[in-house]
């Protein structure tokens, strides 16, 4: 089984470690992920959308008329998931669409028939759930995660047909699998906020603070994202959270990969945790990970 | 809190208890304002349940069939657009008919089902509680409601209304046709006078009075009372009681 | 019977309330609602279970009978619809009557369709459950009714939709009455010369049929006999037939009515004369008798059909024109056929073929249109092609025309007989145009051949056996069953009936009659339930079982104002 | 009149459903075959029925649960007869049913499991107008009301892993391990073949790329469009184009496709005259401005009340009736379908440019016939309909089997149940030895 990578630009640029856990993840689980050549931005599937769709469209399309792999393409980030995905709903939805899209790839001498399997690496990870599970070494008993789906990995349910959009059950599945608990909270389902810190910062903290309250209510100990967007949101601000309010917000933020390796017998190093801001020593001595 | 109303609903068994229950399993949601009773055929719905509903102070009544044309037992649905026609005449006497409601909804309609309960419980929210709900209900509008209730289950309008169709669709023997329009002047009188006559019988119920009093006390014209008076009397349903400084009073009987 | 044993015992009703698994508990409390239901007057017992539809959950409402001798089961669950039968089988085999089981559905009408307001959906479960015990406490034992059925038919016309439905009710072991009202048996088929699409001779074919019919055991045949009048119901007809002045009665469990139709004569219509401008059957028995010596025959299709008289399509005129013109054709190459026609009617696949032969065989179809009719000449047609954009003179020394098949003229009285309905051209009107092709609303009553409808020969077979099989599924039976829950007129309501006969009138079943005492009597064989006459009768006489006034009047109480 | 002798019906559409229900209430016991998870056929894919516009499934449905619970009757559903020997009177049948992965007397049809499911699949019964789960309802209304597990898509099946349905199921209703069988009929007196039809989409794409089908996103087949017009349908019974969502205002309904052609079948299906102006009506009701055009050859309109039908159709629903052959199909830049067609009353090529076009598309044999008609050893026409013995249509090549609705031709609903009962009533002559 193989598939070709699209990286985006967040993972590669900002959070390296990130993509370090992925690909471990992935060797590990004897599925190749080819690097392809001339990837751009995917482009983001909110800012870029809105600006003009149908360089979104275009840009989107070419990232896809570049894989040649059957077997399809795999991203770490739900944003590029959605993009691609999108791009592929809409070319196959409306023939107009796609002969625009076609007319502008022609340019540079490309097609694109909208035919490419996009899939997000959490996807890949559930349908590999028993292969995942014969790669446990270490059972992560003790964690209560609290699991968040992020908004562009089930929605628009009609683009990305996966999981349910509401009551979503895959990453809860893996995190199970992985011998961790996944603790129920409310507002699971709420937008981390992200999206909204350039344009309302204010309202961004807001929603991420009212998450990060009901998940330390619910008593989990650390969260679990598959979104780099929402990565940053939940890393970044708490501490900010804390001086502002003066809570004492210290839930450690791993990607999903990250649980999967250190499942898998990574050690933290190997996956990069320190770079995390929120350190998790605390967490695994408490459980009794050696580090 | 803000007003919850609650309605009634009857549905036949063929079709609208069918398109409520798929709406179920499509699982679309609507508001649970309605309590729903199962009859065979929306033909079975007689006025008198409808007014005992509301007598009792539901909000709204609703009755749903197949749609013309579909119904199980071919026709069904067609009397009870008459009945329910002459119901909603007798309410409009009373300001009550835009509590009641009648609307087809077949076995595939699940969305239709849940838009009109949705609708209806949106519009009765509009015009408010039921006069009749509460703990300190109109009275004098429960007795007229009352009155309704008799009129519109005495025999001359169940006669009228059982053969609406009979006599404005067919031809009688002789070939003549009743057109609808003048049979509707003729149902419209009949249920305003039922509606009167009853009413009086109600107010004779409590104690016997003259024509005087029942006019002042329902405020219709003497002249008028005395017609419903001599025809009462002619069905024996009042009689003279004593007669106090020669102004007869009436007893029901 | 059933109203003293109820009064003289006491009413005591279980409640069963199903969780459905998380559908009805997931939303609502279950359990709260069981153990408020218990506080109902009248309610001597009230349980919740997992699945009151798993055998666990209907042995327990069996148990809970015993144990609690109650006389009244009421089950909140999914919906009626697809449960009750199941539940009503469990009651009875508890040794109580069927229908005094209620169902309160608080799944497919509650819980699924309020998921978002758990609060509403069990305020909305508790009255349902209220109302449901409310109408338990007034449910009263039906018993279902039985019929005797008189193992026998009898098939009003001898062509071969009656011969075929006759042959096959008597092959299935039904004495069978064919009554024919003509001196021999064959209907149309025997003024016809050949059939399409096989050109086989009709006398020929038709003669298969009447001799098989004539040897079939248990097949009594009454040719030149005439139905006079027809009484009673489903398995039960008294008929009287006048064969030849004498006449007979039968008794018979099921009529089929194979009348088939007539043609009509073209009179007045394109200057018909009979004799150089003629009917298609009448060049029928021409061509039988080999008397064709026409040059140029043009034929005229949908003559006296598709207008306003006659709004509907014949729909085996076009057929047989094609026919018979290829007969023409095959007899001497050289002779000209031109047919004119509207929308040529050769549905399916061998008829298409057919349609598709005839052009090979030279011969010609020209549209014309109702704007613009073809005039008929003395010795020419004129008719308008828009397609060539002018008018055709086409020269004929042979007219046909077309005609439609038509209703007989005595369907009306027969259908009076019969209690059943005809159609507006006068034809009968079966049940249900798509499902219940050969029945009648009435039962006991079949349908088929082309006193429906203008069919061809093999759909009137077809429509034959068809109407047999409608009857069979009765006759096949000693007793059939019929709902118990049917309206009916109380003896102790008889006084309060004034004989209005209103309730006749709307019941579409033909359910209720005055009889020979001149009273009111609810033939409850022929009920079906619907209500329609309790709601209408004038003095409140008639009572609709198990949906009776008191009961729904209780349900309207328990579901109350506030 | 009990009989030893039971009668197998093949094929669980309205046809095999009256067929079945009639023998049932004759006493005799029917097995009943049926190739998909639920009985109903393309009937129950209807939104309504000419002439009088019944909602189909309203008038069907309960047909559908009379069969499931008649005590006389056996329903085999997702399974198919795989051999038959004997003859006339005492055939020997072999069933094979299929693993539906859920235990038919646990599963209650909550649907939770398919809520949980997280693979989409083209839901076929919608025609691929919408996306269903990997297990799944074949439609909502079916019978049986089971859960099929769609063994091609299932992640189970497929990468081994997921069974998040059998974790969701209160009632522990999935079986993975669960098995195909077999299952041996004796004594089956006689046998009928109802087994319907397809539509030549099914097979054939190509041929109907020349009308666009496939190509243009606003031309879409009359069984497609019976779907979009249905309030359980993939639109909700909105009318909406497929390629912008925008209500059509303008429909073409183009008669004869497939049908009367040299280049595909010679034969005509017999319906879609009257399921146009059907479906004309119906989309005029959702919206009173639509306007509707019908391009046909002959107007094929002989059953009862069908020529008024036309009528009402002209003078009440905006349908115009255009006697034409269509030439070709283009698409303008907005996805709007351009119709050249050569009108046969004028002889003039026009050309008209609408919302929509609906393709009536022809009725095929079903699929598979081939080797049914081996295993039953029963002839086919040169159409590959079954082939019947003349002026009796109910009756195959072979003593003892029978055959009702469009697998022999093609036909509307009432000649398909009424040659249904004609072929009960054949079945019983020879089940009762007469």
């Amino acid at each position: 089984m193989s598939y070709d990578l699209f990286l985006g630009c967040v993972i590669p640029a900002r959070l390296p470690f990130l993509e370090a856990s992925s690909r471990k993840v992935f060797e590990k689980l004897g599925i190749k992920l080819n690097d392809v050549d001339g990837f751009s931005c995917c482009p983001d599937p909110t800012g870029i959308e809105q600006i003009d769709r149908n360089t979104w469209l275009a840009l989107g399309a070419r990232n896809l008329s570049l894989c040649n792999n059957n077997g399809g393409v795999i991203s770490f980030c739900s944003g590029c998931v959605e993009t691609l995905k999108g791009v592929n709903y809409f070319i196959n939805k409306d023939l107009t669409i796609k002969k625009k899209v076609n007319r502008y790839l022609q340019k540079i001498g490309k097609t694109y028939e909208g035919k490419t399997e996009v899939k997000h690496f959490a996807q890949v990870l559930y349908e590999n759930l028993e292969k995942l599970k014969e790669n446990i070494e270490k059972p992560l008993e003790g964690l209560k995660v609290a699991v968040h789906y992020g908004c562009h990995y089930l929605r628009p349910s009609e683009i990305i047909e996966w999981d349910d959009p509401f009551e979503p059950i895959t990453i809860d599945e893996i995190v199970k699998t992985l011998g961790a608990e996944s603790v129920e909270y409310d507002l699971k389902m709420e937008c981390c906020g992200n999206p909204v810190e350039k344009s309302d910062k204010d309202l961004s903290l807001l929603m991420i603070g009212n998450k990060l309250k009901a998940i330390q209510q619910a008593g989990a100990n650390c969260v679990v994202v598959v979104c780099p967007a929402c990565y940053q949101q939940f890393e970044f601000n708490q501490k900010e959270l804390n001086k502002l309010n003066n809570t004492d917000y210290n839930i450690p933020i791993f990607y999903l990969s990250e649980l999967v390796a250190l499942a898998f017998g990574f050690k933290p190093e190997e996956l990069g945790l320190n770079f995390h801001r929120i350190k998790p020593n605390t967490l695994f001595e408490s459980l009794g990970f050696e580090i | 809190m803000s007003f919850e109303p609650k309605l009634l609903g009857f549905l036949c068994n063929w079709c609208s208890y069918a398109g409520a229950d798929l709406a179920g399993v499509s699982r679309i949601q609507y508001p649970p304002n309605m309590r729903v009773i199962r009859v065979m055929c929306s033909g079975r719905v007689e006025p008198k349940f409808i007014i005992q509903a509301l007598q009792l102070g539901l909000d709204g009544v609703y009755v749903m069939g197949c749609h013309i044309g579909d119904c199980h037992y071919l026709e069904g649905n067609y009397e009870a657009v008459r009945k329910f026609e002459m119901t909603k005449k007798f309410l409009s006497l009373i300001g009550l008919e835009n509590r009641i409601r009648l609307d087809w909804v077949s076995a595939s309609e699940g969305q239709r089902f849940s838009e009109f309960v949705t609708k209806f419980v949106n519009d009765i929210k509009e015009i408010g509680p039921s006069p009749l709900s509460g703990d300190n209900p109109d009275n004098n509008l429960l007795d007229k409601l009352k009155a309704i209730k008799m009129a519109a289950s005495s025999n001359r309008m169940r006669a009228l209304v059982g053969r609406e169709r009979k006599i404005t669709e067919e031809a009688n023997v002789y070939g003549e046709r009743y057109p609808q329009e003048k049979f509707d002047e003729l149902m419209n009188q009949a249920i305003k006078d039922e509606f009167e006559r009853h009413h009086i019988l109600l107010a004779l119920e409590k104690y016997s009075k003259s024509v005087k009093d029942i006019a002042k006390e329902l405020d219709i014209d003497p002249s008028i009372v005395l017609e419903h008076m001599l025809v009462l009397k002619a069905r024996s349903q009042v009689d003279f009681g004593e007669i106090i400084e020669n102004t007869p009073i009436f007893i029901r009987i | 019977m059933s109203k003293e044993n109820k009064d003289k015992k006491e009413v005591r009703v279980g409640v069963f309330i199903c969780h459905c698994g998380s559908n009805i508990g997931g939303i609502i409390n279950c359990k709260k609602l069981a153990d408020y239901a218990g506080t109902f007057p009248n309610v001597a017992h009230s349980e919740d279970n997992l699945y009151t539809c798993s055998e666990t959950g209907l042995s327990s409402i069996k148990n809970a009978i015993k144990e609690h001798n109650l006389n009244r089961v009421v089950v909140a669950s999914c919906t009626p619809r697809t449960h009750e039968p199941l539940f009503r089988e469990c009651i009875s085999e508890a040794g109580l009557n069927q229908y005094l089981f209620n169902f309160v559905n608080i799944r497919d009408q509650c819980t699924w369709v309020h998921m978002k307001d758990p609060e509403g959906a069990y305020r909305k479960a508790v009255d349902l459950v209220r109302m449901g015990v409310a109408k338990a406490e007034k449910l009263e034992p039906l018993d279902t009714i039985n019929i005797k059925i008189n193992p026998s038919a009898l098939v009003i016309g001898g062509g071969v939709a009656g011969m075929s439905a006759a042959l096959n009710l008597s092959k299935q072991g039904f004495k069978t009455y064919l009554v024919e009202k003509e001196d021999k048996l064959g209907g149309r088929l025997n003024s016809l010369y050949k059939l399409f699409p096989y050109d086989i001779e009709a006398s020929e074919f038709v003669g298969k049929i009447i001799s098989n019919v004539q040897n079939a055991k248990n097949l009594e045949i009454l040719t030149s006999s005439k139905v006079k009048s027809i009484d009673g119901f489903v398995g039960n007809f008294e008929i009287e037939i006048d064969q030849n002045g004498i006449s007979k009665n039968l008794d018979v469990g099921a009529i089929i009515v194979a009348v088939g139709s007539s043609s009509l004569d073209p009179v007045g219509l394109f200057s018909y004369d009979g004799k150089k401008r003629i009917s298609q059957l009448e060049l029928e028995a021409k061509l039988k008798n080999n008397e064709i010596s026409a040059k140029d025959i043009v034929m005229i299709q949908c003559v006296g059909s598709r207008n306003d008289d006659r709004p509907y399509c014949s729909s085996v005129c076009c057929m047989s024109a094609i026919k018979n013109a290829l007969i023409i054709k095959e007899m001497n190459s050289n002779t000209h056929v031109t047919i004119l026609f509207r929308d040529l009617y050769t549905p399916g696949t061998e008829y298409e073929e057919y349609y598709r032969k005839a052009r090979e065989q030279g011969i010609i179809f020209v549209k014309y249109d109702v704007e613009k009719m073809p005039v008929v000449e003395e010795n020419n047609i004129k008719v308008y092609n828009e397609y060539i954009g002018s008018e055709m003179v086409i020269p004929y020394d042979l007219l046909v025309l077309s005609t439609p098949l038509v209703a007989n003229a005595d369907n009306k009285e027969l259908a009076q007989m019969l209690k059943v309905p005809t159609e507006a051209n006068g034809f009968f009107l079966e049940a249900h145009v798509k499902l219940r092709p050969s029945d009648f609303a009435t039962d006991g009553v079949y349908i088929g051949g082309s006193a429906k409808w203008p069919v061809d020969i093999a759909e009137s077979i077809t429509q034959g056996y068809s109407a047999a099989s409608r009857a069979s599924t009765i006759l096949s039976h000693k007793e059939i069953e019929v709902e118990g829950a049917t309206s009916y007129l109380p003896e102790f309501n008889k006084n309060l009936c004034t004989g209005c006969e209103v309730c006749i009138k709307v019941c579409p079943f033909h359910a209720i009659i005055k009889n020979e005492d001149d009273e009111i009597e609810i033939i409850e064989a022929l009920c079906k339930g619907c209500g329609v006459c309790g709601a209408t009768c004038t003095n409140q006489a008639i009572v609709i079982r198990h949906f009776t006034d008191e009961q729904i009047i209780s349900e309207i109480y328990a579901c109350g104002g506030q | 009149m009990e009989s030893s002798k039971s009668a197998l019906v093949i094929g669980g559409g309205i046809a095999g459903i009256q067929a079945a229900l009639d023998l049932a209430d004759m006493g005799i016991h029917v097995n009943m075959v049926e190739k998909k998870p639920s009985i109903g056929g393309k009937m129950a894919q209807l939104d309504k029925t000419f002439p009088t516009n019944d909602c189909s499934i309203c008038i069907l449905a309960p047909k559908l649960s009379e069969c499931y619970r008649h005590p006389n009757i056996t329903l085999h559903s997702f399974s198919e007869v795989q051999k038959v020997e004997g003859q006339a009177g005492n055939f020997t049948v072999e069933i094979l049913k299929r693993a539906r992965y859920v235990k038919e007397d646990e599963c209650i049809n909550c649907g939770l499991c398919a809520e949980k499911c997280p693979m989409r699949v083209d839901d076929e019964f919608d025609r691929e107008l919408r996306k269903r789960r990997a297990i799944y309802m074949y439609y909502l209304q079916g019978v049986p009301a089971i859960m099929t597990i769609d063994k091609e898509k299932c992640l189970w099946f497929t990468k081994n892993a997921c069974r998040i349905c059998e974790k969701t199921c209160e009632r522990e209703a999935i079986d993975f391990e669960q098995e195909d069988k077999k299952i041996k009929l004796e004594n089956v007196g006689s046998i009928i073949v109802a087994t319907g039809y397809n539509l030549i989409e099914d097979i054939n794409k190509d041929f109907l790329k020349n009308y666009g089908y496939g190509k243009f996103r606003n031309v879409v087949s009359a069984l497609e469009f019976e779907r979009l017009e249905c309030a359980s349908g993939p639109q909700g019974g909105h009318i909406k184009r497929l390629s912008d969502g925008e209500p059509p205002k303008k429909i073409a309904f183009l008669q004869c496709i497939g049908s009367r052609s040299d280049k595909a079948e010679k034969y005509c299906s017999s319906i879609c005259c009257m399921y146009t102006t059907k479906e004309a009506m119906i989309a005029y009701e959702h919206d009173n401005e639509l306007q509707s055009y019908v391009f046909y050859i002959d107007m094929r309109a002989g059953g009862k009340g069908f020529q008024s039908f036309l009528r009402r159709g002209a003078s009440e629903y905006n349908i115009n009736y255009i006697k034409s052959k269509i030439a070709e199909i283009k698409n303008d830049q907005n996805e709007n379908p351009i119709i050249v067609y050569e009108d046969l009353n004028t002889g003039k090529i026009n050309e008209m440019k609408f919302d929509m076009v609906v393709l009536a598309t022809c009725i095929i044999p079903p699929v598979g016939i081939e080797e049914l008609a081996n295993t039953l050893g029963i002839e086919l026409n040169k159409y590959n309909f079954i082939k019947t013995t003349p002026f009796i249509p109910i009756e195959t090549s072979k003593e003892g089997v029978f055959t009702c609705g469009c697998v022999h031709e093609p036909m509307d609903i009432p000649r398909s149940v009424a040659e249904a009962s004609g072929a009960a009533a054949r079945a019983a002559e020879i089940i009762r030895g007469g």
